[in-house]
C-alpha cells in the first residue's frame, strides 16, 4: 500500500549506496523522470542500474550516469545516437555492462516479482549471450537458464494513482512499469495524477496497490524541457 | 504472388531494369505478408514496409513496446509522448488496438503469437542464421533490443537488408563472421537484388532485379537454387 | 484474429479426439458453459481436461465427464461437495488424474503461452506433489521444475469481445481465460456481447486478438436455468 | 496485543474460562494482523475473521481467484455471479479494488507480496510443516486449490484449527503424519485451547484458553516453550 509523499525528494529518500535500482521507461515514454532528478540529487553511489536503455542526452539516466552514481548497467539497448554519456563512461571502463535481450530482461525482472527461481528462454541460443549459461534441450529444442533479476528499488512511472497506489497507464509509456513494480523491495511511482480511492475502475487497475510503496505527483512540466526531448 | 507460389517456381529474373529502389523493396516485402496477420516489423528500413500493406488485408502491427494495432507515424498534433514505436517514433493508434506491458508483449514474441517479423541485417547465412546486433569490432558498444526475442519467436522471420555492403562484399554468407542474433531463424531474404528463400535444399532464388542468377552465382559464395522440381 | 462464428455448435467443430482441452472458469465464474455444451454434442473423446475444476452437478465438464469423453483430469480442485460424477469416474479407475497446485496450473499454462521451456517454482516442494520432479536449490532456496500445459483448444468465457476478438472480462470471472487464451492452438471465446472494432478502449483490453480464433456470443441464461448454479 | 509482544512475554493462561468460539477464536487471530496489510483468508472458518478486522485498519483481502479488496459476503440484490471468493461465495467490491486472472494473482503470492495468509489445517508440526490438502487414506481424493502456494508465498502463515481431533487427539504434532502442504512454513497456529508460535527455541504458547500450560504439555507430544526470556 502506498503513502503519498508531496516531493519527489521525500520519495526517493534512503535509497542506499550500492542498490539495484530498477526504472521505467522504454525511449522517453515511461520514463520517471522527476524520480531520476531527485536520485541524483539524493546521491546514492555504486547504482546497479536496471532499464531498457542507458540513458539519451545529457538529462535524467545520463545525469546520473555523468554524476558517477552507476557501477552497472543492465539493459537491452544502451547504444543509440544521443547515449554519448554512457559510451564515454564504457569505453573508459568505469561502468560495466550486462547486454540482455529485451524480452529476457523482462521475463528475468518477472520472474523476481513472481517468485520463479529460474526459467528457461530459447532467447539467445547459440548467441554470444549464451556464454557462460546453462543450456537444456527440452522437447527438442534449445533454451537457457536465465534467473530473476530482483530491484531494491524500482522507480517507475504511470499515468494515475488512486490513494492507494492503483496505477493505470497510458498507451506504451506502460512498457517495463508494471513489470518493475513487481520485483523490487521499495517500489516508488510518480504518476500525472492522484485521485480518490474509488475513481479507478477496478477491471482497468495494471498495478495494483499490493506492489505500490511510494506515490508523488509529478512536476508539470513544459513539452519539451526536460532536455532530452 | 504467395510466398508458396515463389517457392515452388523457377527464378524470375528481372535482368533489364535496375535493382529495387527501397521503397520498392518495401513494397515487394508487403506482397508476401499474408491478409489477417500479426506482424512487426523492425526498426530502420523495415518500417517503411507498413506504407505498402493494403489497408483492407486486416494486417494488425505490433510494437514490442507493448502494443498490437499500431498506426502510422504521427504528425503534428497527433503526436503523443506516450505512444511510440520500437524505434522511439511517435505513431498512432488504429481501432481494435491493445496495450499490454513487456512482459506481455514479449511472452506474445517468445510464445509463437506473430505470424512474421521483418528485421535488418548485417549478415544472413545459407542455413539461415541471422547477425544483426553487434559488429564484433573492439570498441563498439552493441545493442540488442528485442532482436534475439523477435528471431526466436515469430513464426516467419523475414530479412530486409542490402545484398551487398558498401565495399560490396555479399551479406548473404556461407557462415556469419559477425556475431549471431539467432540460429537458423531466417525463412526469407529481400535485398535489392534479389529475394531468397532458405530451404532444405539450400538457398533458393526466387526473383532477381538488375542482375541475372548467373551474376549472382558469381558474387556469392554458397550454392544458389534456382527452383524446386 | 477471431472468425466471429454463429453458434457454439460451429465454434467447437473440428475438435479432435484426443485433444487436450483447457476450458476456463473458477467456481461457476468464467465457465463456457455453451461452449462445453456444443463439445458435448460434438462428440469428441479421449479429451485430456485442463482446468481448475472437474465438474460440478451434473451439467457443463460433469456432463462431459459423464458421457465418457475424458481420458484424463489435470487440476488443481477435484473434490468438492457436488464433484459426484468424478469422484465415482476416478474411484472406478475410469479418469486419471494429475492434481496441480493451482498457482503451478496457472503458471504451467502462462509458460506454454509465453514459449518458456520450463521453470522452478517453490510451490509443492517437500510434498508428494514433488515426486517425480527435478527439485534445484537457488540461492538457498529449493524449487521444483515444472513444464509447460499447451493445449490443442481453449474454451474460455468473456465479457465482450470486438470484432477482431480483443476481449474483455468481468470481475472474477476473468480468473483462468486470458492465460489459456495465449496457449492452445485454437482459442475459442463465448462471451456476452459482441461489439463494433473500436468500442473497446485499448487500455483495458486484457486478451488481444491476436490470441483468439473463434467467438460467439453467449445464449441467455435464465438465472439457475444451468442445472449447477 | 501485537505478535511481537506476545512472542516476548510469558505464555497466559485463561484457564478459568473454557476454550474460545470459533468466532472468538477469529476475533483473536484479527487482532494479530496487522494495519494496512494484504491479507488472503482461506476457504473454511477463515473466512470469518474478515468479520473482526477494524475497518478502520485498511487491510485490504486478497482472494486467490483474482481479486484484491474483497469486501463481505453478498446478500440479494449484491449477488453477482461473476464475483465470489475462492470459496464460490458470492463476495462484493471495496472501493480501490482491483482484478487480475490467475497467473497474475498467484505471481503476487509466489512472490512474497501477501503479507499474511490463514489457513485451516489437518495437521502443524512443531517445526512448522502444514498438513491440510489431502487425508492420505485409500479413496480419498485430494485437491489442493492454491493450499501449497499460500503455504509457499505468503509472508506469514497463519493457521486456524482445532488443538484436538474429535478422537481428542492433537494436531499439533512431533511429525505430520497427514502429507505435507508445506515445510517448515507455519508461522503461528490459532485454535480455540491455545496460541502457539513456532521459533528456533521451539514451539511458543503465547495464550491459553480453558486450559493450563500444564495440561497442554500432558496432551501434546512436542516441548512446549513458555515465554523466550
Amino acid at each position: 500500500m502506498a503513502s503519498i509523499v508531496a516531493t519527489a525528494d521525500e520519495a526517493v529518500a534512503g535509497i542506499a549506496h550500492g542498490s539495484t535500482v530498477l526504472v521505467g521507461g522504454f525511449g522517453l515514454a515511461g520514463v520517471p523522470m522527476d524520480l531520476i532528478d531527485a536520485l541524483v540529487r539524493q546521491g546514492a553511489t555504486g547504482l546497479t542500474l536496471v532499464s531498457n536503455n542507458a540513458g539519451n542526452g545529457t538529462a535524467g539516466l545520463a545525469a546520473l550516469l555523468d554524476a558517477g552514481r552507476v557501477r552497472k548497467v543492465v539493459c537491452s539497448f544502451p547504444r543509440q545516437s544521443d547515449s554519448q554519456v554512457f559510451d564515454r563512461l564504457y569505453r573508459a571502463g568505469k561502468v560495466e555492462l550486462e547486454l540482455v535481450p529485451q524480452g529476457n530482461l523482462a521475463e528475468r525482472i518477472r520472474a523476481a516479482g513472481a517468485g520463479i527461481g529460474a526459467f528457461y528462454t530459447p532467447t539467445g541460443v547459440g548467441t554470444p549471450l549464451a556464454e557462460g549459461k546453462e543450456t537444456r534441450v527440452i522437447d527438442g529444442r534449445a533454451y537457457l537458464l536465465e534467473h530473476p533479476i530482483k530491484g531494491d528499488v524500482a522507480l517507475i512511472s504511470a499515468y494515475k494513482s488512486d490513494g492507494l497506489g492503483n496505477l493505470v497507464y497510458r498507451k506504451t509509456a506502460r512498457n517495463f512499469g508494471p513489470v518493475m513494480a513487481t520485483a523490487a523491495t521499495t517500489v516508488i511511482a510518480q504518476v500525472t495524477e492522484i485521485v480518490p480511492v474509488g475513481a479507478l475502475d477496478p477491471e482497468t487497475v495494471i498495478t495494483p496497490s499490493i506492489y505500490v510503496d511510494r506515490v508523488v505527483q509529478a512536476a508539470a512540466r513544459e513539452p519539451g524541457a526536460c532536455g532530452v526531448c | 504472388m504467395t510466398a508458396a507460389a515463389a517457392c515452388d517456381a523457377e527464378t524470375v529474373e528481372h535482368a533489364r531494369r535496375g535493382p529495387l529502389s527501397t521503397d520498392e523493396l518495401a513494397a515487394r516485402i508487403a506482397l508476401d505478408i499474408p491478409p489477417r496477420s500479426y506482424v512487426n516489423l523492425g526498426i530502420g528500413q523495415p518500417t517503411r514496409i507498413a506504407d505498402y500493406l493494403d489497408p483492407a488485408a486486416g494486417i494488425i502491427l505490433h510494437t514490442e513496446n507493448g502494443m498490437l494495432g499500431m498506426g502510422p507515424a504521427a504528425h503534428g498534433d497527433e503526436i503523443d509522448d506516450d505512444l511510440i514505436n520500437a524505434g522511439k517514433v511517435p505513431v498512432t493508434e488504429l481501432p481494435g488496438a491493445a496495450y499490454f506491458h513487456h512482459a506481455d508483449s514479449f511472452a506474445m514474441i517468445r510464445g509463437g503469437h506473430l505470424d512474421v517479423c521483418v528485421l535488418g541485417a548485417f549478415q544472413v547465412s545459407a542455413r539461415g542464421d541471422l547477425a544483426n546486433w553487434h559488429t564484433g569490432r573492439p570498441g563498439d558498444i552493441p545493442a540488442v533490443g528485442g532482436a534475439m526475442d523477435l528471431a526466436t519467436g515469430a513464426g516467419q522471420v523475414l530479412v530486409m537488408m542490402s545484398l551487398f555492403t558498401r565495399s560490396g562484399e555479399p551479406k548473404l554468407v556461407p557462415d556469419c563472421t559477425y556475431p549471431l542474433t539467432g540460429v537458423a531463424c531466417v525463412s526469407r531474404v529481400f535485398t535489392h537484388h534479389a529475394v531468397f528463400t532458405m530451404t532444405d535444399n539450400g538457398v533458393l532464388v526466387n526473383e532477381t532485379f538488375g542482375i541475372t542468377l548467373g551474376e549472382l552465382r558469381e558474387r556469392l559464395d554458397i550454392p544458389l537454387v534456382s527452383g524446386l522440381t
